[in-house]
């Protein structure tokens, strides 16, 4: 058990390092130099190449590729070229905005599709089910940028109640973002409310027609006592994995969101970032989200050990 | 629930079931009607499919998702259980009507530790805290489990299948049901287990007063607990009457087919049924004294990662020979065989091919060369699983034609067409999808499939087990007769001792992979034997016994012989029959 | 001694066409499947067919007719262009269906083969590619997207380039989980004790046992590739003017979406009913083949 | 059905005027033009919301395109239009208390000229004036002794980049923001948001604003959205589409306001790259389009044809000089240049909602003469780094108000740095010198007309249209007065 949750944790931080590997490389095929890029156009070639001098640019990849990584385990990935200030200092900001959103939108889908997943799973082939079925259907076929337009044409223009979108910075006090969070928030979780509940549904059929349940059943228990304690811990044990994969997904998806909400988040500093070549930044957003990712990841398997006895005691299995 | 209700506690009246599939009426089960008085055990049973489960959960107000009743009633105490409304079937089935199911390991809620499980079902009356806790315990002990305190705090992963099952009777109990339904209660336990379940179950039944209804196929264990029996068949009683009269002077055909069919310890070989359901045993042909050795097993030991499956084995098998491999569930039985089919590389010892050419076992297959691979094939134990359900008949078994023999597909097809036959299949079947054959129908594909490399050594692992008793018996006819007229030495591995005896010429008792007697299978059956070989042939249960709580035994066995040989593991008593000395192994008795 | 013969069909004389015909059956029975794989067809319809449906040119300005109402020549109105509404989304399936028709293909076959490969094989093989394909899991899809794009500049083959480096590896996890739920049953058992090749027992016993989940998940992983490269569209990375992309429709057109509805809600139904038909069709494949043995088997 | 044409007239032609409320916040969204800009005026990343706001210059021009004074009360020259005079207003004081003097003035002209800040303004001064030439008589005084004659010098100091800092503050300048304009600078954060106060001791009087708070916004569509949604009054720097302008004049909260010709859209070839390196390739492409057909597409109407010619029409030096539309004439120009059936990408981008459009009429327009255009999309954010003088041909625009001595120099002479076409013919440069240093007003004219025909018949600009600059703003807002980069930010006021 120890031994396996440390195995895990080793296999985690190979995969974090491996991508950061990927994405050094990836980036240093990114056309257009930093250099000439800050530089502007008329830049004279020695200020160009006194530039690259000073960014390193000169070095082999592999001895700065180690360097950064060495100081991205501290916290500190270099500095961004186009700002000239500490990647961190605008990295964090926007960390922080995104994970309010991401955090907001995991609770509420989260909890709105366990639910939802639930109740269609109970309700099976009866008017429930089919309008929840159809509902979802709906979130998923609907790209969030619709989404995100048309909550901004219903509920800011039309109905003035929530800003459209955010005025603030990036380093703004948590206080002022969290009216701008509500609609970024209901996009995000329309669309990922719609993946988790169909994959609770299908797994709490799957689980209430098992034969535990039934014995469950059986004994004359309450309906919700039979979901909670028997259905519940085996139906979500294959959604983790579905609510981890939506995890991961949320720093991508939230780029668009961010987009047309202008939110400070890490999406919209990752388009910036893309359009300047500023690479430190997109190396440094790169990891983070590989990190997030496999976080992510690691989560969903305690979870399974909290829910199965059987990973959490380990062994005794009779095959 | 009325208590002054007289006449029988359960009466099924017509009872009609159905599901719908493509918008039409699938029939399960078709007009059923019994009645089990207070205090009576009924068994239900039947071949696979026959409906046995639909009316047992029937009794409980269940019906499988999609299904319906579409005529009749059943009734508990006078009470009609399709026309409560949900709180009253809750309150039925917290109070009136328990249900033990098939697998245990299936039907306990895995994220629960069995304590827990056992008290939610005396959660409706309604006790304080302590002493429900106080009954779980006590129920516990009631079945028996060992050192209860600690053992209620696990999950159901960490309990072995009879213990699993305990805590499923323990949960059926809780309740102090009238009435206990159990679907199969030991068809997923090894023999030995099966035994000291029964037991247990009918020691409580005649304690509590219980009446009960048990689904079985079994027809041994029905002899055992049954008062009356309930026979099935597509879904329709075919006959009903005391247990006496239906197992001992079956008046339907049917029933006659089915109990003929079941293989007894005192048969001295196989039987064969005809239409009637008259048995008659087929006297075996001996193995000639000058049989070569096909293949031979030299102190082999093969390994799991750290579990050692199989511990230093050595035994040889001759043409035209049945070895049959017994033992418990994880003795090792099936690791042997994979070895020798070169699908797990022994850690040690030696296996090596004899005959025309020799050739060596340790390798895997693919290390193997194509004539020696060629000459040893297995047949697996779980029919639906043994062929590719997106290849039809035909190529399945033309694959390992045109693969060993080299064969055109033109060839191929014809040889085909004879296997088929050989293994009497109507060759028009060989354009179906293995999902489009029944059970035996497929086994039969396996072996052919198995019989195209020509070989000279099969392996068969469990081949009849997952089979109806009327199936498994022309299954076994027919690897008798491909034996006689191929010559073919078999490796057959059961925990069916009476199959054993019909079939096998030699037997070897496998315990924690060692094997701990081996020889002749009248010698080792008639005995003298080593102890565990003994408890094994002892839980076998026949249905022709009467039925008591102990059940007869017709040939007790005498005591070991005295110590005379001289080697310090085996002790030799002549005709290739050894047993193992006790005390040198580990021989600790495992707790079910 | 003879066995019960269980009803089964009478003998077909080839069974990969039975195989087909049983599906059509199941197919036609689930009603979710109807309705999803008829949407796509439609789809598939209309923009095969988009020529002889419209006469208008879906890339002519007309600056006289811009901005127009929903009228009898333009059923749908014109856009800031003088472009017909109804005309742009019709065509607009050409590029959708194609592209995201092309990278859905290549993710698949290549996770398919590197998923069956790596399952089979195992061992250390194995785990160095789900370590490597883990890695490039973990990067956010969007950012691997646009550094592709941005290195080799927009179009179609670039799209369906960077679409298949992203989605392979889910691809791989999907089909490698269905193999190994495959290579322990006993007839690839069976085949490994004959001693056949890796390959072999990949197309013979591994694949066709298989080829229900890769393509569920071919109509599954199409929806999202719809989607992402409408998103893609959207954020200008996509198909360039003034081809009549959805994605691009709706960002050009969504700041007048109050003057001109249509302009932006034809092409989102568009899209959504395309995602919609590919869904269900996943649904309802995967309904008929989740191989119900209840039914199968008798 | 509507036209197009007639639609044109839906949209309002200027902003509500009107007597304002004292004070109130003015809140503006403005695109981020990048993380590395300043508020030095003379920088080439100056962010030009800010600078009208923060500064004077010493002359600005007016909206008839005439030079009028600003911190400087008057001037003259000398008759050879070398010697130049200003005398300084008095009185003016920085927003940190010092005192507006010449030396001031002395140092921003300096400042510009100095070849390591590369001010884009330097190309244009640099040829006539040596920091040497700047002399500080008085502290109400400036003189100012050319090398070459000029005569149309103070109209060169109307640029933006002209506006005056105070002396030595070249190192902070960016940051601090002090000059002596209606606005004191609260705070500012490049690429993000920042807000200016009223300076109560301005030297106009205060301005009717209390505040004027700045957001930046990439996407358009979300800077629409603010001002829809009534978080923002007016959109700086956003020409709107004109679907967009409909929805915004439609909206109850905002509405649009339209300054004539206040922009002219551009297909720049550069003249360095293939094909365009070919003087007959770039003929061909010009008389291959319809200018009116681009402008009905692109603009519906809302603006007038250009004829290849980025001086405004009806401008005091202004040729109609024009070429006839001639697609067979083109085709022939370019088969003999071995160039038949070209195919160019053209690209654009969303940073201006007019320029797919104008690329794609253009396109149309001329595939009747076998050029086969590809409009390629380009990001927005990086479109003036990545395509901008990079790409061949694409899309672009300037905003007029720029006198056409600064403008001709500015964008079409050898060696500039904002010479988008990398047009390069000594005879224009030859022209243009001899303008500026004619006193003859009707010569200089014909001199400056000559220069324009060259640029319309040589030169690698094609100039479709002139266009309506459509601005977004709220309905609270009055007194929206604008003329080229920057609007009347004193008068600027919100409803009572
Ligand atoms: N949804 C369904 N509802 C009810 N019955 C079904 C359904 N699907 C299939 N059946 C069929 O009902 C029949 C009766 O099943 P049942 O489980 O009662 O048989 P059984 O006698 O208990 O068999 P076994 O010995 O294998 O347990 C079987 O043929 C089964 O395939
Ligand atoms: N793949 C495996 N990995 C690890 N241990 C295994 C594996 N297969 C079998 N074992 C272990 O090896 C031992 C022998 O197993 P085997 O399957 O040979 O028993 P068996 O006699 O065939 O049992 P059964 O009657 O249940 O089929 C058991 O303890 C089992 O847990
Ligand atoms: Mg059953
Ligand atoms: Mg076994």
């Amino acid at each position: 058990m120890l031994l396996y949750t440390c195995r895990r944790l080793l296999s985690a931080v190979l995969t974090v390092v491996l991508s950061a590997v990927l994405v050094f490389a990836a980036v240093q095929l990114l056309p257009g130099d930093v250099a000439t890029q800050v530089l502007g156009q008329d830049a004279t070639p020695e200020a160009v190449a006194a530039l690259r001098d000073q960014m390193d640019l000169n070095r082999p990849a592999a001895v700065r590729f180690l360097d950064w990584i060495a100081g991205a385990a501290r916290g500190d990935f270099g500095l961004s070229p186009v700002s000239g200030e500490p990647v961190a200092h605008t990295l964090w900001p926007h960390l922080r905005n995104t994970v309010l959103i991401a955090v907001s939108t995991i609770v509420v889908a989260v909890t709105a599709s366990v639910v939802l997943g639930v109740l269609a799973g109970l309700y099976r082939d009866r008017w429930p089910d089919a309008l929840i079925s159809t509902l979802t259907l709906i979130g998923m076929s609907v790209p969030e940028f619709v989404m995100a337009t048309l909550l901004v044409l219903l509920l800011s223009i039309t109905v003035p109640v929530l800003p459209a979108v955010v005025l603030d910075e990036a380093t703004a006090p948590v206080a002022d973002l969290l009216p701008a969070v509500v609609l970024p928030t209901i996009a995000l979780s329309v669309v990922m409310t719609a993946y988790i509940v169909r994959m609770t549904r299908t797994s709490i059929i799957d689980v209430m027609a098992g034969e535990f349940v039934t014995t469950a059943r059986l004994k004359g228990i309450s309906t919700v006592r039979l979901v909670v304690r028997h259905a519940l811990p085996s139906a979500l044990l294959p959604t983790l994995n579905v609510i981890a994969m939506n995890v991961a997904w949320l720093v991508g998806g939230v780029a668009v969101v961010e987009n047309v909400f202008n939110y400070p988040g890490i999406g919209q500093l990752m388009l910036e970032s893309v359009h300047n070549r500023d690479l430190p930044v997109l190396q440094a957003i790169a990891v983070i989200s590989a990190l997030v990712y496999v976080l992510c990841n690691l989560a969903a398997d305690l979870g399974a050990m909290a829910l199965n006895p059987r990973l959490r005691t380990g062994g005794g299995s009779k095959r | 629930m009325n208590t002054e209700h007289t006449g029988p506690l359960v009466r099924v009246e017509n009872l009609s079931v159905a599901y719908t599939s493509e918008g039409a009426d699938v029939p399960v089960v078709r007009g059923v009607s019994f009645q089990v008085r207070a205090g009576r055990t009924l068994a239900v049973v039947g071949e696979s499919g026959s409906g046995k489960s639909t009316v047992a959960a029937a009794l409980l107000a269940h019906l499988r998702h999609g299904s319906r009743v579409t005529s009749g009633r059943v009734e508990l105490a006078g009470q009609d259980l399709f026309g409560l409304d949900p709180v009253a079937v809750r309150r039925l089935r917290a109070h009136d009507v328990a249900l033990v199911g098939q697998n245990a390991g299936h039907s306990l809620t895995p994220s629960m530790r069995v304590g827990a499980q056992i008290e939610e079902a005396l959660l409706p009356q309604r006790l304080p805290r302590h002493e429900r806790r106080a009954q779980v315990l006590d129920l516990a002990e009631k079945v028996d489990l060992p050192a209860p305190v600690s053992l209620l705090r696990r999950y159901p992963h960490q309990l072995s299948g009879g213990q699993q099952q305990r805590v499923a009777i323990a949960m059926a109990l809780a309740a102090r049901p009238r009435l206990l339904v159990l679907d199969e209660p030991t068809t997923a336990l090894d023999v030995l287990t099966q035994a000291r379940i029964l037991d247990l179950v009918a020691d409580l039944s005649s304690e509590l007063g219980l009446t009960s209804i048990l689904v079985s196929h079994d027809l041994g264990v029905v002899s055992r607990m049954a008062d009356e029996v309930l026979v099935m068949r597509e879904g329709a009683v075919v006959e009903q009457g005391s247990a006496q009269q239906v197992l001992t002077a079956p008046e339907h055909p049917y029933t006659r087919l089915l109990l003929a069919s079941v293989p007894r310890l005192e048969d001295r070989g196989l039987i064969e049924v005809d239409q009637d359901g008259i048995r008659a045993v087929r006297t075996r042909t001996p193995v000639p004294e000058d049989a070569p050795e096909v293949v031979s097993l030299q102190n082999v030991t093969i390994d799991h990662g750290p579990t050692r499956a199989v511990d230093g084995v050595t035994l040889g098998l001759r043409r035209g020979e049945v070895l049959a491999l017994v033992g418990e569930s994880g003795s090792g039985k099936s690791t042997l065989a994979w070895s020798l089919a070169g699908l797990h590389a022994p850690s040690s010892g030696h296996m090596r091919l004899q005959g025309r050419t020799e050739g060596d076992l340790d390798a895997t297959a693919r290390r193997r060369p194509l004539d020696v691979r060629r000459r040893v094939q297995l047949v697996f134990q779980n029919a639906d699983t043994s062929l590719n359900p997106r290849r039809a008949v035909r190529e399945a078994i033309r694959r390992p034609l045109r693969f060993f023999g080299g064969l055109s597909r033109r060839e191929a097809d014809g040889r085909v067409h004879t296997l088929l036959s050989d293994v009497a299949l109507d060759p028009a079947l060989s354009g179906r999808l293995p999902g489009q054959l029944s059970g035996g129908q497929r086994q039969r594909v396996g072996i052919a499939r198995a019989l195209a490399g020509e070989p000279e050594v099969v392996v068969a692992d469990e081949v009849t087990t997952a089979l109806d008793v009327s199936v498994q018996a022309s299954v076994l006819g027919l690897l008798e007769q491909l034996r006689e007229e191929r010559d073919l030495a078999f490796v057959f591995i059961s925990h069916d001792l009476a199959v054993v005896r019909g079939i096998a010429d030699r037997v070897a008792v496998l315990r924690h992979g060692r094997v701990v007697e081996e020889g002749p299978v009248e010698a080792v059956f008639s005995g003298p034997n080593h102890p565990y070989t003994r408890s094994l042939i002892d839980a076998v249960l026949d249905p022709s016994d009467a039925h008591g709580p102990e059940p007869a035994r017709t040939h007790l066995s005498p005591e070991l012989p005295s110590d005379t040989g001289d080697d310090p593991v085996w002790l030799d008593l002549g005709a290739g029959h050894r047993i193992r000395r006790r005390g040198s192994g580990p021989e600790t008795t495992e707790a079910t | 001694m003879s066995e019960p013969n269980h009803g089964t069909p009478s003998t077909p004389s080839r069974t990969a066409a039975h195989t087909v015909s049983r599906t059509v059956r199941t197919l036609r029975r689930s009603r979710t499947a109807c309705v999803g794989l008829g949407l796509v067809a439609l789809h598939l319809a209309v923009a095969v067919l988009a020529p002889l449906l419209t006469s208008a040119s879906p890339t002519a300005n007309v600056p006289d007719e811009a901005l127009l109402g929903p009228s009898g020549d333009h059923w749908l109105g014109t856009d800031a262009l003088g472009r017909d509404v109804l005309t742009r989304v019709v065509y607009g399936g050409q590029y959708a269906l194609t592209v995201s028709f092309a990278a859905t293909t290549c993710a698949i076959a290549l996770g398919t083969v590197l998923g069956c490969a790596t399952a089979l094989k195992g061992g250390r093989l194995d785990g160095l590619l789900m370590r490597v394909l883990d890695a490039v899991l973990a990067i956010p899809p969007i950012l691997a997207l646009l550094v592709v794009v941005t290195v080799l500049g927009a179009g179609p083959a670039v799209i369906v380039l960077a679409v298949t480096l992203v989605y392979t590896p889910q691809v791989v996890r999907v089909v490698r989980a269905a193999a190994l739920g495959v290579a322990p049953l006993d007839y690839v058992t069976a085949a490994r004790a004959r001693g056949e090749r890796t390959l072999s027992i990949l197309l013979r016993e591994v694949l066709p046992n298989i080829v229900h989940v890769v393509a569920v998940e071919f109509a599954m992983r199409a929806s999202w590739v719809v989607l992402l490269i409408s998103s893609l569209s959207f954020l200008g990375f996509g198909a360039d003017p003034p081809t009549p992309d959805w994605g691009l429709m709706i960002s050009e057109n969504r700041t007048a979406m109050v003057v001109l509805p249509w302009a932006t809600l034809a092409p989102i139904i568009a899209l959504a009913t395309l995602v919609v038909g590919l869904n269900l069709s996943a649904d309802g494949l995967s309904r008929a083949w989740s191989v119900d043995r209840t039914e199968e088997a008798s | 059905s509507r036209t197009g044409a007639e639609a044109a007239s839906s949209v309002p032609e200027g902003a509500a005027t009107g007597t304002p409320a004292d004070g109130g916040v003015l809140r503006i969204a403005r695109p981020p033009a990048s993380q590395a800009e300043t508020l030095d005026p003379a920088d080439s990343l100056s962010a030009y919301e800010y600078l009208g706001a923060l500064y004077n210059r010493l002359v600005r021009m007016d909206e008839n395109g005439e030079t009028v004074p600003d911190l400087a009360t008057d001037w003259e020259s000398d008759d050879e239009g070398t010697k130049w005079t200003f005398r300084l207003r008095e009185g003016v004081d920085f927003h940190d208390g010092t005192r507006f003097t010449s030396a001031d003035a002395a140092y921003t002209l300096r400042r510009i000229l100095d070849p390591d800040l590369a001010s884009p303004q330097a190309t244009v001064l640099t040829p006539l004036l040596s920091p040497e030439g700047v002399h500080t008589p008085e502290p109400g005084v400036l003189r100012v002794e050319l090398d070459t004659p000029n005569f149309e010098f103070p109209a060169l100091l109307t640029n933006y980049h002209c506006y005056v800092v105070p002396e030595g503050s070249g190192g902070s300048i960016g940051e601090s923001g002090i000059g002596t304009g209606p606005f004191r600078l609260e705070n500012f954060s490049p690429g993000g948001r920042g807000r200016v106060v009223a300076d109560e001791g301005h030297w106009e009087g205060r301005p009717v604003l209390d505040a004027i708070e700045m957001f930046a916004m990439t996407d358009i569509q979300a800077r629409t959205n603010a001002l829809l949604a009534g978080q923002v009054d007016l959109l700086s720097q956003t020409n709107l589409d004109f679907a967009t302008a409909r929805v915004v004049a439609a909206s109850d909260n905002a509405t649009i306001a339209r300054s004539v010709n206040a922009q002219w859209y551009v297909l720049p070839m550069l003249t360095t790259a293939e094909p365009f390196t070919d003087a007959r390739v770039r003929r061909a492409m010009k008389t291959a389009y319809d200018p009116v057909h681009l402008l009905d597409v692109a603009l519906q109407g809302t603006g007038v044809v250009g004829e290849d010619n980025p001086v405004p029409p009806e401008t005091p030096y202004w040729t109609d000089h024009s070429l006839e539309r001639d697609p067979e004439r083109a085709r022939a120009l370019l088969s003999e240049a071995g160039h038949e059936g070209l195919q160019v990408d053209l690209y654009t981008s969303t940073y201006d909602p007019v320029f797919t459009p104008m690329a794609l009429a253009y396109r149309d327009s001329v595939a009747e003469a076998g050029i086969d255009v590809r409009v390629r999309n380009a990001s927005a954010d990086s479109y003036y780094t990545q395509i901008w003088m990079q790409r061949p041909l694409m899309a672009t625009y300037w905003y007029t108000g720029r006198p056409a001595d600064q403008l001709l120099n500015q964008i079409f002479r050898s060696g500039s740095s904002y010479n988008e076409t990398a047009w390069s013919d000594p005879d224009f440069d030859d022209l243009l010198d001899s303008a500026r240093s004619t006193a003859d007003g009707d010569r200089r004219r014909r001199l400056y007309q000559d220069a324009q025909r060259l640029v319309v018949e040589e030169a690698g600009a094609m100039t479709p249209m002139f266009a309506d600059r459509l601005v977004g703003l709220s309905r609270e807002v009055l007194n929206y007065h604008e003329s080229g980069f920057e609007f009347d930010y004193l008068n600027i006021g919100l409803r009572p």
